[in-house]
């Protein structure tokens, strides 16, 4: 093949070069990478990917099955794409591929950008029927999207020289557009496949960009669009289908509408074209070519060629009726010489350069299909409309039919008059001609994945009898084009080949329609902007001040602050040892805050906590646990009263998102008899713990006015105070055992009010402490992390929280009351003693009651957190323990990878048990 | 992807809400008896076909409601405040 | 034989009418229905067994999963039944004289924040002293193991260690749908397709046969395989599960050069993937929220693992999402299967397997086959029944809840 | 070149959530809410209506569900005003001046970039002057208003995400003022 003219698609003054398998060739601003290769005589494109047999281009679209190549360099490089569906730019880097790609590591420099868009009619398609259907939608003022996948309007249009309103129909497809333009409720994206159907007339869509090479980094080159429409129109037309014979899968085997559509569109020829047509619009291609000058000769399958093969012989065309193709012959290099025929009892061979296939159209449904509740309403021909007479009209009243039901007038079309008019409908059936000689292995259904009417033959005979076994068993139809050009084939051959059964049908196609890039979907979710991140108040000077962070949820929290050249553990044990003997300050702002107000409060929290809140006088605070319904630890916090009818909940870092929903499911689906609202303020407030014997003195300082006395603000007192000259909270809890005040203060003043405490705290020492030395200190004291130190099954009970429980009902009552939960044998927090004070069990490390037990050993309980304590001298930690707080005082052991740890089970609480310290 | 009418923000995209399983459940007390507090916690309608469940629009305003939807298409026949009955969905 | 086609048999199954009546029969083709059936007459020479498929055999996860298989289970209960099925398939290609492609090239579960630490290393204790094989890898050690994952430190959630089960893999899906079917087959099962069950016949409390759209077939005991529409198959016999039914997704991609040597999965950063013997990365997530049966999920789901995994796989950005699905998963509150007998006798449930089915395949049919050869269930199962929803002696396998303070 | 304006807002003023008295969810649940909502009235001088703002005398009363408003002010108004309205016994009064902080995004590109990371519909006929939503963006959950005709719009979002928002936002912006809005 080689380029004679510029086609309607390429612009013979934009010439650009491209690269191919290392080679440099020219071609056209509008050439595809397939039509740039063709009018360079490049015929071999890739290799079969099971027999290595060469493959060329098959097609000029989307049912590609043959030509697949890999774009681009370096990190940009994209595997597998189809030489029809690549666009040309100058630069373009190329090589040809089987059916695997090659991954290259790299940078990739390109953007791939999301948008929303939100329409009421969403047209799928711009050939005629989509441009017609997209046009009467919209002269009304909807707002219409009309995606077309390939770079021009009119789809068929393009190739098949058609007549509307007298003029070529080209002109028509200008003014319809130029229409369409015009209205400013209308966009009309082209290079833009719809990929994926969704829930309620959602559909995904994909655009490709103008690209560069090398790719630039701001401008993106795919965008992937989601859209909701209130009404979707599928024009995607229909497919040519090949016919599956021996040696089929030659290069030069091309479908006969895609030999059209070369030479219309890039002005493309091959020099010899054997047409084999099974309908009348075969023919297109031969008149076409012929009065390019090119030879072509006709094989049709009818055994009455009718009036336009009549037409063919007497303009001089040689035609064969009855005919078909049995069989191809190719070169040396393997590329198509000739094709074999039989026309009844004639059997000959005519070389040619190109074997051009018309099997009939096929309606391409893979959008619609994957809709169960056929919500889309599909037309021209993708509804089986064979003529562009119909088409047009059915666009037309299906575009002023959706207009009309959201609500949009429209006047009315004035129909386009065709004509002469083709008649584009299948013809003959025809799926596969028989192997003369009988060998089925190189007649080929899926081109792609190799598969041959053998592989289907053995299917069969192996008892596969469902066209979806067929395909697992094959492989028959997944391939990168969804099939497109397989699927039915198979079906059809098969459903042939069993006789007198029922129809296979056509295995179920999934989406999405078109490939997608990673890249593409994952959008501006990368890198940095992966996922959101949070940060408090203080953050900056956490990071000024060297802090090592843990992730915690999407919150960035301080684990530790190390000093040049502290190691983690040291930096832990000094954080510890300063709230311990001196003075040091936490961040706890991310903690989880909840203002539950109304004169129901007080109730509504009774009904939520194990214990009893309604009790709470203003001004006091109660450390309070709540239960999910089967009884197990869900969250504990502190609750404050500041008001009769207003309290101040804080919950873990981790829950404060679901028990704020808890409590407002709880408050509207149960208790909307309950006067009582929930607003989530963890944000308004800037949390900051000073904990230490000298917490007292740094918070006096920047709160000169507030009595901080024991007598005067005792332990779990909350109190309005004015903080480094800003208003705000201050409560008597200690998460660590120590005396400690908790600072709240609205979070704009945060950074201000952490540095003022820090410069009170600098001249006492006070050290930043982070999750690490949170952990440590509050295992010293036996207080549980929830969802550390308890597990999905563990209760409150279990947790030694059976103190809280109060004589009231509460959520999760019911539970703790089943039988399960009086067992003696249940998991309960104990605390644990290794017998080598040296030794730290790893945090999960379980423990066994037998250590000499041979494997599956019987696990009695597991350790839930562990440190080294600075304060202890020793190694300590909490576990979950079978039966444990029976066992306390025992022995039990922890078999580690290289040796077992005796271990001894104590009481949680292993510092200041009668809880002196903590009023300072 | 879903799209779900919030009766009180409108239509929203799926991710918007929180799925709350089947609807009209009642809370059946503390006093339940065993049978009747496992069918309770653990137990729930599973229709192929319309199915009356719970959302919630957590990234609206927060409202809990019904909606009726065909567990085996996804279509949606209506949703309705929790003050309202199944028949005023839409 | 082109090379990507497989070494599939000449010769699979027969297609036979149904007869009046079986010695049992198994609702469901899956995995777990044909895996049963071939128990049934192998192990207990019980061969007069129909295994009835509303579709085609496999068509629910059995081709809607990603085909990971490990026993890394925290629970004992769990952990053994897991264990029992991990040990069949070491043996099940050889067995069955089919290649199933299984490949134990390890399963990697990575962990990003120190809560994640702790489940993980828990987990390898318990596993270790449970005779199951567990190792904890830091972050380079995980580099070292599968350098194609993104280990540096400065993404959003950089990997802080993994678990690795070096005996876990991936298998071909369809050839053990292929391989059960055909060797039950071989054995005198009958594996009957396109025969939808629409209900029960019972004498009393007792079931005495299946109505489907083949006719009337009898029974002497009956078990109930059918994963996601185990609930409408219950529902028929008269009485509920505590299973709710929603979509799983799973996703591949086109087929790219062998560069993933073992599977992935990440809890912290939602994804699971491995590369199958063809070169297609096949990936998966957490399922879809709502009940559904309509196999199709949400896609913002497939766009946020796709995410996930670029994360930790950025050589990926340009490799095509080629296809994707969605299987219905049956979960029970607890996230375990249910095994046993159910209040109408001779009736056997073998559900809620969730998100864990196909690895479990064998062990699940030799369980269940005990259990429908005996009439009680198998020890390994015990824990597994019905009755304990009500006793509230769950089987949490959510993973042992991990949250900070 | 698309014009773009993103900026946060310097003085956003007090914040102060209302929410009216009486049992239920709907506005009609009981007496109790139509007094209290009575009272707001005469208060605030106007409330919105169900997704809109209402902008009287230099404040701006946001709708944010059945039972809650958000009301901005200046933040010098802002106690005076919480004292105001608890004096109605209108219901639950709470002080958000610090739980949110603002964004003004405007210019021709505004609509696209919220495209690019919001599902909501910002066409003219669905969302205009006045309209309001509490949805999210780039996964980052935000109050919206449109404040002007040009459109201008103002996000609130918690203090925590707001870089990470910003720098989202300024991240499509970037692709947007390059030329791929077509």
């Amino acid at each position: 093949m080689r380029r004679l003219r510029p086609g309607t698609a390429t612009d013979p003054a934009k010439p650009l070069s491209f690269r191919w398998n290392g080679t440099a060739f020219d071609a056209l601003a509008g050439d595809t990478l397939a039509s740039g290769l063709l009018a360079n005589g490049v015929r071999v494109v890739g290799s079969s990917v099971s027999f290595g047999r060469p493959r060329g281009v098959m097609s000029a679209g989307l049912e590609e099955a043959h030509a697949f190549a890999q774009i681009g360099e370096g990190g940009a490089s994209e595997p597998l794409m189809r030489a029809t569906t690549v666009d040309l730019h100058h630069g373009l880097v190329a090589r040809g591929l089987s059916t695997k790609g090659t991954l290259v590591q790299g940078d990739d420099p390109a953007r791939f950008e999301k948008r929303h868009g939100h329409c009421d009619v969403l047209v799928v398609g711009g050939g005629p029927a989509g441009l017609a259907a997209a046009w009467a939608a919209s002269a009304g003022g909807a707002r219409v999207i009309l995606v077309e996948t390939t770079a021009r309007w009119g789809g068929a249009l393009g190739r098949d020289l058609e007549l509307i309103d007298g003029a070529p129909a080209l002109a028509w497809v200008d003014r319809i557009t130029r229409d369409l333009a015009a209205r400013p409720e209308v966009t009309a994206l082209r290079r833009t496949t719809a990929a994926v159907s969704l829930d309620q007339n959602g559909v995904v869509l994909v655009e490709r960009l103008p690209e560069t090479t090398p790719p630039d980094r701001i401008r993106p080159i795919r965008r992937l669009w989601q859209v909701r429409a209130r009404a979707v129109v599928v024009a995607t037309g229909a497919l040519e289908r090949g016919v599956v014979f021996q040696d089929n899968d030659r290069p030069g085997v091309m479908l006969a509408s895609a030999v059209r559509s070369y030479w219309h569109l890039h002005g493309i020829a091959p020099a010899t074209v054997v047409l084999f047509t099974t309908n009348d619009d075969g023919y297109r291609t031969a008149f076409d070519l012929v009065e390019a000058g090119v030879l072509v000769r006709v094989l049709d399958a009818r055994e009455s060629i009718g009036p336009v093969g009549e037409q063919a012989r007497a303009r001089g065309i040689e035609v064969l009726s009855n005919a078909v193709v049995a069989g191809t012959r190719a070169d040396q290099a393997g590329l198509l010489a000739a094709a074999r025929f039989q026309a009844g009892r004639r059997q000959g061979e005519w070389p040619c350069e190109v074997l051009a296939v018309a099997g009939g159209y096929q309606p391409l449904l893979d959008l619609p299909a994957q809709r169960p509740d056929q919500s889309h309403r599909i037309v021209g021909a993708a509804a089986g409309q064979w003529s562009l007479a119909e088409c047009l009209l059915d666009g037309l009243d299906a575009g002023v039919a959706a207009a009309e039901a959201v609500g949009f007038g429209s006047p009315g079309p004035t129909r386009p008059v065709v004509g002469p008019d083709w008649d584009r409908s299948p013809g003959t059936t025809l799926w596969q001609v028989p192997a003369p000689d009988g060998d089925e292995t190189r007649s080929f259904v899926d081109l792609h994945r190799d598969v041959t009417v053998a592989g289907l033959d053995r299917a069969l005979g192996a008892g596969v009898r469902s066209v979806e076994h067929l395909k697992r068993y094959t492989l028959a139809g997944t391939g990168i084009e969804q099939g497109k050009s397989a699927k039915a084939a198979a079906g059809a051959i098969a459903s042939d080949r069993l006789g007198s059964e029922k129809p296979l049908g056509v295995s179920t196609g999934r989406p999405p329609t078109e490939p997608i890039a990673f890249a593409l979907l994952a959008g501006r979710a990368r890198g940095d902007l992966f996922e959101p991140v949070r940060t408090t108040p203080a953050h900056p000077a956490h990071v000024a001040a060297g802090a090592v962070f843990e992730n915690v949820g999407q919150w960035k929290r301080p684990r530790y602050f190390p000093r040049p050249g502290e190691t983690m553990a040291e930096a832990v044990a000094r954080e510890a040892r300063a709230v311990r003997t001196g003075v040091a300050i936490m961040d706890a702002s991310t903690l989880g805050k909840i203002e539950v107000q109304g004169a129901d409060a007080a109730e509504f929290l009774d009904r939520l906590y194990l214990n009893r809140l309604s009790s709470l006088k203003v001004g006091r605070a109660r450390y309070a646990a709540m239960c999910r319904l089967d009884g197990t630890v869900f969250d504990d916090g502190v609750v404050m009263r500041l008001a009769p009818d207003r309290f101040f909940v804080t919950t873990s870092t981790g829950h404060a998102a679901s028990v704020f929903e808890w409590m407002e499911e709880w408050r509207q689906t149960e208790w909307p008899d309950l006067e009582v609202w929930t607003t989530s303020t963890t944000e308004q407030w800037a949390t900051y713990a000073v904990a230490g014997p000298q917490a007292r003195t740094v918070v006096q300082s920047v709160a000169p006015t507030c009595d901080l006395s024991r007598e005067g603000f005792p332990f779990l007192g909350v109190r309005p105070a004015t903080i480094a000259g800003i208003a705000g909270l201050l409560a008597r809890v200690s998460f660590s055992g120590e005396l400690a005040f908790e600072v709240m203060v609205q979070s704009r003043h945060g950074l201000a009010v952490w540095n003022a405490l820090l410069e009170a705290g600098t001249p006492l020492g006070m050290a930043r402490y982070g999750l690490e030395a949170l952990s440590l200190l509050r295992a010293e004291k036996g207080y549980l992390i929830v969802g550390q130190d308890t597990d999905a099954d563990t209760s409150p009970i279990d947790a030694g929280l059976g103190w809280m429980i109060s004589d009231k009902d509460f959520l999760g009552r019911r539970s703790l009351e089943m039988a399960t939960h009086r067992r003696s044998d249940r998991k309960q927090l104990v605390g644990f003693l290794p017998s080598d004070p040296a030794i730290v069990l790893p945090e999960g490390a379980q423990f066994v009651a037998d250590p000499t037990q041979p494997k599956p050993m019987t696990m009695i309980g597991h350790v839930t957190t562990s440190h080294p304590s600075p304060t202890l001298g020793r190694s300590f930690g909490l576990a979950l323990v079978r039966g444990g707080r029976d066992r306390i005082g025992h022995i039990v052991h922890a078999p580690l990878e290289d040796r077992t740890v005796a271990v001894e089970i104590v009481d949680p609480v292993f510092y200041d048990k009668a809880g002196a310290r903590r009023d300072g | 992807m879903l799209q779900i009418r919030c009766p009180w923000c409108g239509p929203r995209d799926e991710p918007e809400f929180r799925y709350g399983g089947e609807a009209h459940l009642r809370f059946p007390g503390n006093e339940a008896d065993p049978a009747a507090w496992a069918r309770f916690l653990y137990y729930r309608d599973n229709p192929a076909g319309a199915y009356r469940e719970r959302w919630v629009h957590t990234a609206g305003c927060r409202q809990w409601f019904h909606v009726i939807r065909d567990t085996t298409s996804h279509r949606i026949l209506g949703s309705y405040r929790l003050d309202e009955p199944p028949e005023r969905a839409r | 034989m082109p090379e990507h086609a497989f070494h599939n048999p000449d010769f699979l199954w027969r297609n036979p009418d149904p007869k009046p009546s079986y010695d049992v029969i198994v609702v469901g083709g899956g995995l777990h229905g044909l895996a049963t059936g071939y128990y049934l007459a192998k192990n207990h020479g019980i061969a007069n067994v129909a295994v009835v498929e509303r579709a085609w055999l496999g068509s629910g996860n059995a081709v809607r999963n990603t085909t990971i298989i490990r026993s890394n289970y925290l629970r004992d209960e769990s952990a053994a039944l897991y264990e029992h099925s991990l040990k069949l398939w070491e043996t099940l290609a050889e067995a069955l004289d089919y290649d199933l492609l299984f490949d134990q090239r390890g399963v990697l579960q990575l962990h990003h924040s120190q809560a994640d630490v702790r489940s993980g290393t828990r987990l390898v204790h318990a596993l270790r002293l449970n005779g199951i094989d567990a190792e904890w890898l830091d972050t380079e050690s995980v580099k070292e193991f599968c350098p194609l994952i993104n280990t540096s430190q400065d993404i959003r959630y950089p990997v802080v260690g993994a678990f690795l089960q070096r005996r876990g893999g991936i298998a071909r899906h369809d050839a053990v749908v292929f391989a059960l079917a055909r060797a039950a087959n071989r054995l005198g099962v009958d594996l009957i397709q396109d025969c939808q069950v629409t209900g029960f016949e019972k004498a009393g409390d007792r079931v005495t046969g299946i109505v489907t759209s083949k006719g009337r077939i009898g029974a002497g005991r009956i078990g109930l395989v059918g994963a996601g529409r185990t609930p409408l198959l219950a529902a028929m016999a008269g009485f509920p599960v505590p299973i709710q039914s929603s979509p799983l997704q799973a996703l591949v991609s086109e087929i790219v050069d062998q560069v993933l040597n073992c599977v992935v999965m990440s809890s912290g950063v939602h994804v699971y993937l491995s590369q199958a013997h063809k070169g297609e990365l096949v990936m998966g997530a957490g399922r879809d929220g709502y009940t559904s049966y309509a196999q199709r999920g949400s896609f913002h789901i497939i766009e946020q693992q796709v995410a996930d995994a670029l994360q930790l796989f950025p050589l990926f950005g340009r490799i095509h999402l080629l296809r994707t699905w969605a299987g219905i998963v049956d979960v029970a509150p607890d996230a375990s299967p249910i095994i046993g007998p159910t209040p109408v006798e001779n009736l056997f449930l073998n559900c809620g397997w969730g998100t864990g089915g196909f690895k479990a395949t064998p062990g699940s049919g030799w369980v269940f086959a005990d259990t429908l050869a005996n009439g009680r269930p198998h020890p390994l199962v015990v824990p597994f029944g019905l009755d304990r929803f009500e006793r509230g002696d769950l089987l949490d396998e959510h993973g042992a809840a991990a949250v900070a303070h | 070149m698309a014009r773009l304006r993103f900026e946060p807002v310097r003085d956003l003023g007090a914040l102060t959530a209302v929410r009216p008295a009486g049992r239920g969810q709907g506005p009609e649940a009981s007496g109790a809410r139509a007094r209290a909502l009575g009272g707001l009235v005469a208060a605030l001088g106007a409330l919105p209506g169900e997704n809109r703002v209402a902008s009287v005398s230099g404040r701006e009363v946001l709708w944010l569900g059945p039972d809650e408003f958000l009301i901005a002010s200046s933040l010098e108004n802002g106690s005076d005003l919480e004292q105001v309205l608890r004096a109605t016994g209108a219901g639950a009064v709470i002080d958000l001046s610090s739980n949110w902080v603002g964004f003004d995004l405007a210019g021709d590109g505004a609509r696209a970039v919220l495209a690019s990371g919001c599902s909501i519909d910002f066409h003219p006929r669905s969302f205009g002057v006045g309209s309001i939503a509490q949805t999210s963006m780039a996964r980052v959950p935000i109050t919206i208003w449109q404040r002007s005709p040009e459109p201008s719009y103002r996000i609130l979002v918690r203090p925590s995400l707001a870089s990470y928002l910003a720098a989202w936002v300024a991240d499509a912006a970037g692709s947007l003022e390059a030329g791929s809005l077509e």
